[in-house]
């Protein structure tokens, strides 16, 4: 292939623990009326093969926003201002728009969208909605088929088209969909919420990819549906060795799937863990307190105290001083440095929190 | 435990008709289908159930937002199910509906001061600046700044909406509080701060609450009693510890197990109901869990089983419970 | 929701809303000020033939008619004739189809429905035939034409409003106010009607528009405001036989209509843009 | 069968719509000061021959028991006969439908295949230039009176440049119809030449009744396809690495025609009504400048012909859209 | 099938949509009968007389009662049967019985039946009472072919479903193409009775174009080779200046006037009718607005037809004396008098318009009406809803002072357009009804003279003009004869050259 950077599917898996994505020093703000909203302000995140990350944090503190500038469809009035994103050794910043539609989106990383009810068209079936995504990003399509504005009006390779096709019916029949040969013909809406997020799944890991970015998947469904789901996610990705983005408010999911834990704060990383250090031994003052004010039997209610900090001008240094009992004078001038405590275990602040085991 | 019930409600059912593409009805959809429970003075009972199991449809059937299909709503001892819109108004101050949503049940045109005089100048006679010093002493309690009475909804954040909603329904002094899923949507602290204020506000109004929320542990946190709702029936009804530590209905069990409990055992390693909840206007046969149920035997498709006492304060509808 | 400052300014800010108020302005500032400005007042009713049809000159601005009368001073006064047309009968219009729209939109049951589908057979008739037969009947006059255009013009308020009205019928905060046990009339007139005061608005503004082209039109056929009013449609019909040799007669009101139609129409999409939830929920919150 | 089912139900309602609107128009040509009796009877007729001609005609009769006379003709399918061209006014009708058919679907399909494309475009390249342009463009060709417009087109295309004819549907006297469709006569004798008069003939009037037509078109479409562009299902899309053009035109355009057709739909009144302007410009032997004539007559029946016949196609069209409607939206949830 | 010069379009101002040749009377639609039809007399020339025509004589009786007409031989119908008494009978009993076009005025004279086939080739009609204007109402008794419409009746209609779109005629020209939403098509009769010349017209095609504008920018493309309504100066003169056609210019009988509802006041009071008949600014309409283009005729009667009392000046636009007229005035004038106009004609718009100027001037309140024609004639039947002053034409029917003066100011005829006045005196119907029982044009001329003088003298209308017809034709086409009542619609001896 003409391009070194390309990769081929399926036969270099990177073998886990190697770095697949990483984040670096990410800025994107946000034009609005009001000014310039600093969304996310020197993000970093890493995540290894096969492995699921957790992005936590609280409403509007940017998780959707990094999602989608990993998969480069930020909105029109969003810019990145700085930092890099690194995929299996590729600078997605630097790829061409095309390159990024036509390899990366849909093929290497694809997406589990928060809401399965808005993510389907509502007027295409569910048969022709996959297939269209399996006629531009089957892992069967040769490289050079049909691309760009003569992809248009091309047909769809009468061969691949039945390969892809059985690949499909023996996937909905992996995400435990009832009656998969029947699926093709509905349309969306005759789908209840757990079967479309089913469908997402589905849809999303038929191009094989290195990487899902899950962008709250499970925040519109029930209980009992949404412990359906993450069961299945989460063997279909650790089966089939697949790295995940889990982005999620609710800490109990993330306690539910993930390998590690990223906690965000307005805009900002501020601890990064793995799993279990994260729930048994926080550090950071705002995690310590999001655990706290989990409603526990037995233990009183305790909020935060404190608004989140306004995007347009928000805090200087830690932005997380303002609400925190411990804050010093350095929180509020500079942003604390990544300190390792070992195992993976990173933590930004300068006052960390000695919680016992 | 002797005081006569605030509210009792028997056999309540609430039907919505299906109409094809014409209007016209083909069919009915059963969104709540014969409960029963009563709710103490300053008590507070939850309901728990899932989507569309016909929560927020009790929650509206008695504050009159939906008429009921047929049952009897008691409240105070007086029959409030079939009165007239005009009757109805004077139950209304006393038993008030919180919205799931409250910062859509805000009129987006209307200032906080003008959404929180509304009720008082529909009930009460009092003068403007009586109620400007009702507003301004709910406002305190709920915890807000009185600056933001001139502010729009859409200029606070869910939390102070939610905080409005509650002092909209606060400036009548109610006895009984339907809260419709009051956390759903909020984070975790600011779920934490809503809580509180509701403990404190039902402390400080002499309140009872009906307690709505699809959310175990949140509703193990305030709660006395629970009812367990599927497919509009209840399924099982018991004091909160009982249900949590002794629950019979494998439906309630499955809902405990669904909730991830943070240092424990894994759900996704544990979970094991499978299906969907049963399409409401063709409900099964018999025990309507039975699609899904792990125990459901033959005998279910056949039985709808009754809600019926188990133990003391506790009733499950499960042939098996 | 913003408060009127807002509204204006951001009128103000959007160049094509901001320069179809313009011309509103300039209009109403014209028909109010007709007999200042114009240099013959008395062009209106006073026709000196000896003067006919001369190009554009100082002493006439714009030329004169085919009676001889000033066309400046004539499109000026027809600006008043334009602007009550537009405001009286779109005002009338917003009468009948406004309540009717409420009413319908609030009872879906069968009164929502017959209301419903009396309108729909007054759009069913094109609004110029049914306008032409109006000033037909009952003799051209302006108030005729009000008539005629109002009569036909109400259904589009009712279908918007009753739309409108069946979406925020289901709302929370109206179900909300419901439950707090508030009086319907309240409920309508508090809460429904100032929400779909915007569409309304947005309506009334290119209804304006709308209307003027529609009077114009039936000007044109003859059966409008009956001579010497200076009414544009008429003015035009009037030189039509003059062009191409005396252009001026006809494009001066021309460009009048255009004009005015235009500013109403882009003062409608302006508003449309700052008052429409849809557009201004694109918006982030705070 | 949904489509089946609702074609029966749009023809159930169109009985008492038409009814309805029968009604109306007739109390309103009812109290028309003229005599259309009168003037029939002649310029110098005595008062005794006039009344025995109304006696005739059954206008004697109290209105309500015209109007069920009337009911009762129409559901025979009949609609009189017009007091001034003394011929059966459907026979009048039908032979100026096919014009006025011809130049309004012309000018939809003008509006539609025109203003569709424009409107996406407008709505892609928001708030900037290109957006500008066809926004300023297409409140503009709102604005325009089309009487205005179609002078100038007439003077310009027709007399100046002598590109396009100035009049009429065909050069020479029309040929014997076979639809009356002059495109689908021309084509079906195979008579090229005359098809492309014809269509020389269309161009003018359509573009003049299209131009509004096509402004609306435009700005719908726009809002349609801005608020589709907000659905979580173009992320998704976007997200998945569907090629954007794809995206555009297939899946956010048809969601955004779903809200544009009942537009489009209304648009034929508009279109209907400006053809009276129009056809009596271009001389364009249509409905609409029959229907003027009519109303200055007084003609009763010729006037109350028109009524129904627009009623019919305010039908047909509504029809048309709720059927478009069911095979753009196929949920069913529509109507 | 016809080379391309010998065809010839007519865009008329109204709409050909019959082609019975008994539904209408009206001028602008003559083209039907003068070309697919005759008569037994026929209009020609200018002024106008009277030709004998499939006639080739006819006797009066003494008494002025019947009138015996003997036919030529030979006239062929265009199905190739030849023109005999019987079919003009049958045409004479066609046009009573329908009720339509002319019969109001045969009606006045003449009974059905009344017409008889002495042989095959005399025909002889017997009046009720003698009438001076019968011979000129003869022309419109377009013979029709009797066999023919007989087998085409249905239901006892006369034919009348197959006539208004078939021919039945023997004219110059037989129907070829007829659609009512558009007009006729005709082809040459070759064996019409009166022969052909060497030149003519093969096809001739006359369409109604109701938009004047397009009717000019029609002949000046040459997609019209003639076009028809009275136009206003202004397109004249672009006609003229744009090279293309020729505009024929004719003496015409057609007067424009403002007809006065004599029965009400303020109306009814001479002194205001004076001073309005000095209010209008006739040189400001004629010379100005018409560019000169028509002649002032001070009395009802075109100046150019016998009968007009050669002394009378009429009244002049003069504000000064409207005002000393309204000083005498016994009636209040405390609402606007009504000025009404035919919507859609131009020019009686512009009078209405110059009308209400002058009253103005002369402190008068009036406002402006428009009224399609036909709302007009309707509201004349009535003196409480005519309008107080109504401005349009008197077109020639018949080239007679009856026409004008006659059935003006005739109490017969008061309520219809002719007499919209309302006007009743005894002493001008004493002197109408003598001058109608006369055949002898000299003394009846007095006679007409006398009653012109009383009517000018009481005001009892307004009149502006006396019309030149002017034809607007392709530059190519000769051989046009204009005459009043034809309006040069008559195109047998029209032809192309160069
Ligand atoms: N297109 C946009 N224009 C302006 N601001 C935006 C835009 N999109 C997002 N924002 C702002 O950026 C911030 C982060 O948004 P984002 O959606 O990434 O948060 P989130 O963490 O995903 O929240 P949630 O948990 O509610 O989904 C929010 O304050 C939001 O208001
Ligand atoms: N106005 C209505 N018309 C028709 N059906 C309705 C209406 N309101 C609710 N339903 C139906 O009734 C059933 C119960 O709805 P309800 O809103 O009570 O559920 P819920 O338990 O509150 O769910 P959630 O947790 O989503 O709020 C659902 O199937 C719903 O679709
Ligand atoms: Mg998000
Ligand atoms: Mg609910």
């Amino acid at each position: 292939m003409a391009c070194a950077t390309c990769l081929t599917h399926g036969s270099d898996v990177a073998t886990p623990g190697d770095k697949l994505l990483e984040v670096d020093h990410l800025c994107v703000t946000f034009a609005t009326e009001a000014g310039a909203a600093k969304v996310l302000d020197g993000v970093n995140l890493t995540i290894r093969a096969g492995e699921i990350m957790g992005l936590v944090g609280e409403s509007g503190c940017g998780k959707t926003t990094l999602a989608n500038t990993i998969l480069g469809i930020l909105a029109g009035n969003a810019r990145a201002e700085a930092g890099r994103v690194w995929f299996a050794g590729e600078d997605l910043f630097a790829l061409p728009q095309r390159r990024m539609a036509r390899d990366v989106r849909g093929r290497r990383i694809t997406f589990i969208p928060q809401d399965p009810f808005g993510s389907f068209n509502p007027l295409f079936s569910v048969g022709a909605q996959t297939r269209e995504l399996m006629k531009w990003k089957s892992p069967r399509r040769a490289p050079g088929e049909h691309q760009g504005l003569a992809g248009f009006f091309a047909r769809y390779p009468r061969a691949r088209r039945r390969a892809d096709a059985e690949a499909i019916v023996q996937m909905l029949r992996s995400v435990q969909m009832p009656d998969p040969a029947a699926t093709a013909g509905k349309l969306p809406h005759e789908f209840s919420g757990g079967q479309r997020q089913r469908l997402m799944i589905a849809l999303a890991l038929l191009p094989q990819p290195q990487l899902v970015i899950a962008d709250e998947p499970t925040t519109a469904l029930d209980v009992t549906i949404q412990a359906q789901i993450l069961k299945l996610l989460k063997q279909l990705a650790k089966s089939r060795g697949i790295s995940v983005l889990f982005t999620t408010h609710d800490l109990g999911t993330a306690y539910e799937i993930c390998d590690r834990i990223t906690v965000m704060y307005a805009g900002q990383e501020v601890e990064s863990a793995p799993v279990a250090d994260f729930f048994g031994r926080p550090q950071h003052p705002y995690t310590v307190r999001l655990l706290e004010s989990l409603p526990r039997p037995g233990r009183e209610l305790r909020e935060i105290g404190g608004e989140i900090p306004r995007l347009i001008d928000p805090p200087s240094g830690c932005r997380f001083h303002p609400r925190c009992a411990r804050a010093s004078e350095i929180c509020r001038k500079e942003r604390p440095p990544a300190t390792s405590l070992g195992g993976g275990h990173e933590v930004r602040c300068y006052h960390p929190v000695e919680t016992p085991p | 435990m002797s005081q006569p019930p605030l509210l009792e409600v028997e056999g309540l059912s609430r039907h919505f008709p299906v109409r094809n593409m014409f209007g016209w009805q083909i069919g009915a959809l059963r969104a709540l289908d014969g409960v029963s429970f009563k709710v103490r003075p300053g008590e507070t009972l939850g309901i728990v159930g899932e989507s569309g199991c016909g929560k927020s449809t009790l929650g509206k059937a008695l504050a009159g937002i939906h008429a009921a299909s047929g049952g009897r709503i008691l409240f105070e001892g007086t029959d409030i199910t079939g009165c007239s819109a005009v009757q109805r108004r004077s139950v209304a101050p006393k038993l008030q509906y919180c919205y799931q949503d409250p910062g859509n049940s805000l009129d987006p045109r209307w200032t906080v001061r003008r959404s929180l005089a509304e009720p008082l100048i529909v009930h009460s006679a009092l003068t403007a600046r009586e109620r400007d010093a009702r507003i301004a002493k709910i406002l305190e309690q709920v915890g807000l700044p009185l600056t933001h009475l001139e502010l729009y909804p859409h200029e606070l954040s869910g939390g102070q909406q939610r905080r409005v909603g509650l002092a909209r329904i606060l400036t009548l002094y109610p006895r009984l509080v339907v809260l419709d899923e009051p956390t759903s949507g909020l984070d975790v602290s600011v779920q934490a701060s809503v809580l509180k204020l509701l403990r404190e506000l039902q402390a400080a109004f002499t309140l009872s609450y009906l307690f709505i929320s699809h959310d175990l542990s949140v509703v193990r946190a305030m709660c006395d009693r629970v009812a367990v709702m599927y497919a509009g029936r209840i399924v099982e009804e018991a004091p909160t510890e009982r249900i949590f530590a002794s629950a019979k209905h494998p439906y309630t069990l499955s809902l405990l197990a669904a909730i991830p409990n943070i240092g424990g055992e894994r759900i996704t390693d544990t979970f094991a109901l499978e299906g969907e909840p049963p399409d409401p206007v063709r409900p099964p046969s018999g025990c309507r869990f039975r699609t899904r149920c792990p125990r459901a035997a033959a005998v279910c498709a056949g039985t709808d089983p009754p809600l019926r006492r188990i133990a003391p304060g506790q009733a499950a509808a499960c042939l098996f419970a | 929701m913003r408060t009127a400052r807002d509204i204006a300014l951001k009128l103000i800010g959007d160049p094509s809303a901001a320069l179809g108020l313009l011309i509103i302005v300039a209009l109403v500032a014209v028909a109010v000020l007709a007999p200042l400005i114009a240099t013959h007042p008395e062009a209106v009713w006073d026709m000196n033939p000896r003067d006919r049809l001369l190009p554009p000159s100082e002493t006439y601005l714009f030329g004169t008619d085919r009676m001889g009368a000033d066309i400046f001073s004539r499109i000026l006064f027809g600006a008043r004739i334009t602007l009550t047309i537009a405001i009286v009968a779109v005002g009338a219009a917003l009468m009948i189809g406004v309540p009717i729209g409420l009413i319908s939109g609030w009872c879906g049951n069968w009164l929502g429905e017959a209301l419903l589908r009396v309108s729909d057979i007054f759009l069913a008739v094109p609004q110029i035939v049914l306008a032409i037969a109006i000033s037909q009947t009952l003799g051209p006059s302006i108030e005729n034409v009000i008539l005629a255009l109002s009569v036909t013009y109400w259904p589009w308020f009712t279908r918007l409003v009753h739309a409108e009205v069946r979406a925020l019928r289901h709302e929370t905060f109206i179900e909300a106010a419901i439950a707090l046990g508030v009086p319907t009339w309240r409920i309508v007139l508090l809460h429904v009607l100032p929400s779909v005061l915007s569409p309304i608005i947005v309506r009334t503004s290119i209804g304006m528009g709308f209307t003027i082209l529609t009077a114009s039109a039936l000007g044109f056929l003859g059966l409008g405001a009956p001579p010497p009013a200076p009414e544009w449609g008429r003015m035009i019909s009037e030189a039509r036989e003059f062009l191409p040799e005396a252009w001026w007669s006809a494009l001066a009101p021309g460009l009048a209509i255009f004009l005015v139609v235009m500013g109403f129409n882009l003062l409608g999409d302006g508003l449309r843009d700052v008052l429409d939830p849809r557009i201004r929920r694109g918006n982030p919150g705070r | 069968m949904r489509i089946a089912a609702l074609i029966l139900v749009r023809v159930a309602w169109l009985a008492p719509t038409l009814a309805g609107l029968v009604a109306i128009v007739f109390v309103i040509s009812r109290v028309i000061p003229s005599d259309p009796v009168a003037l029939l009877a002649g310029e110098t007729a005595s008062r005794a021959q006039i009344e025995l001609l109304r006696q005739k005609l059954g206008l004697d009769r109290p209105l309500p028991r015209q109007l069920l006379d009337y009911y009762g003709q129409l559901a025979r399918g009949d609609l009189g006969t017009s007091l001034f061209t003394t011929r059966a006014v459907w026979d009048d009708l039908s032979a100026r439908l096919p014009a006025t058919m011809e130049l309004t679907i012309a000018a939809m399909i003008l509006a539609v295949a025109l203003g569709i494309p424009l409107g996406v475009v407008a709505a892609l390249y928001r708030n900037r230039p290109t957006d500008h342009a066809l926004r300023v463009v297409s409140v503009a060709g709102l604005a325009l009176a089309s009487f205005w417009l179609a002078l100038m087109l007439q003077l310009f295309f027709a007399m100046d440049l002598r590109w396009l004819p100035l009049q009429a549907r065909i050069t020479g006297f029309p040929p014997p119809p076979i639809t009356g469709f002059y495109v689908i006569d021309a084509v079906l004798e195979g008579n090229f030449k005359r098809l492309g008069d014809v269509f020389a003939h269309l161009i003018l009037p359509a573009v003049t009744l299209a131009i509004p037509a096509l402004a609306t078109v435009v700005r719908f479409t726009r809002a349609g396809v801005l608020e589709t562009l907000q659905r979580p299902f173009v992320t998704y899309q976007r997200a998945m690495g569907i090629p954007a053009g794809l995206i555009v035109w297939k899946y956010v355009l048809r969601n955004s025609l779903v809200s544009t057709v009942t537009q489009i739909g209304l648009l034929f009144g508009i279109l209907l009504a400006g053809a009276v302007v129009i056809e009596t410009v271009f001389q364009w032997p249509g409905i609409g400048a029959y229907a003027f004539e009519a109303i200055l007559h007084s003609d009763y029946a010729a006037v109350m012909g028109f009524t129904v016949y627009a009623g019919v196609v305010f039908g047909i069209v509504n029809l048309i859209v709720d059927i478009l409607h069911a095979v753009l939206d196929p949920r069913g949830t529509a109507a | 099938a016809q080379a391309a010069g010998t065809r010839f379009v007519f865009a008329n101002e109204s709409d050909y949509d019959t082609v019975d040749p008994h539904a209408a009377f009206d001028v602008g639609r003559v083209a039907v009968r003068l070309n697919l039809y005759d008569g037994l007399l026929r209009w020609q020339k200018n002024p106008a007389v009277l030709e004998p025509w499939v006639a080739e004589s006819y006797v009066i009786s003494p008494d002025g009662l019947s009138y015996t007409f003997k036919m030529r031989k030979g006239v062929k119908f265009h199905d190739g049967s030849e023109v005999k008494a019987q079919d003009v009978v049958y045409s004479l009993d066609r046009i009573l019985a329908v009720g339509k076009g002319a019969s109001s005025l045969f009606k006045t004279m003449i009974d059905p039946g009344a017409a008889k086939a002495v042989d095959d080739y005399t025909v002889e009609f017997t009046l009720r009472k003698p009438s001076a204007i019968f011979l000129s109402v003869v022309p419109e008794i377009h013979i029709v072919n009797r066999a023919l419409v007989q087998k085409n009746e249905a239901g006892g209609d006369w034919g009348q479903a197959w006539l208004s779109k078939n021919d039945a005629g023997s004219g110059a020209y037989k129907l070829t193409q007829f659609d009512p939403a558009v007009g006729f098509v005709a082809q040459r009769f070759p064996d019409h009775f009166k022969g052909w010349g060497t030149k003519w017209l093969d096809e001739i095609e006359f369409r109604g174009v109701k938009d004047t504008n397009t009717r000019v920018l029609g002949l000046l493309r040459d997609d019209f080779q003639g076009i028809g309504g009275y136009l206003q100066t202004d397109q004249l003169n672009r006609i003229k200046s744009n090279g293309t056609a020729q505009v024929l210019e004719a003496e015409s009988m057609r007067v424009m006037m403002a007809q006065f509802n004599m029965t009400r006041a303020p109306i009814s009071d001479l002194h205001v009718r004076r001073a309005i008949s000095y209010a209008f600014d006739y040189d400001g309409f004629n010379k100005d607005i018409l560019g000169g283009l028509v002649e002032r005729n001070p009395t009802p009667l075109p100046n150019t037809i016998w009968g007009v009392p050669k002394d009378v000046k009429g009244y002049s636009f003069d504000l000064d004396k409207a005002k000393a007229e309204l000083a005498k005035a016994q009636a209040k004038i405390d609402k606007p008098i009504e000025l009404a106009f035919l919507t859609g004609f131009q020019q009686s718009e512009q009078a209405a318009q110059l009308l209400q100027n002058g009253l103005t001037k002369a402190g008068v309140p009036s406002k402006v009406v428009g009224y399609p024609w036909p709302t007009i004639v309707d509201k004349f039947k009535d003196p409480n809803t005519t309008p107080d002053v109504s401005i349009y034409w008197i077109s020639t029917y018949y080239a007679d002072p009856h026409n004008w003066v006659g059935e003006m100011f005739s109490s017969s005829t008061a309520g219809t357009f002719k007499n919209a006045a309302h006007y009743k005196n005894p002493k001008v119907d004493a002197l109408l009804d003598k001058a109608l029982s006369l055949t002898d044009q000299s003394e009846r001329a007095k006679l007409y003279e006398e009653a012109t003088r009383i009517v000018v003298d009481e005001a009892a209308g307004l009149w502006i003009y006396n019309t030149k017809w002017y034809g607007p034709y392709s530059n190519k086409l000769k051989g046009i004869v204009f005459y009043p009542i034809g309006s040069a619609q008559e195109m047998r001896t029209a032809y192309y050259e160069g």
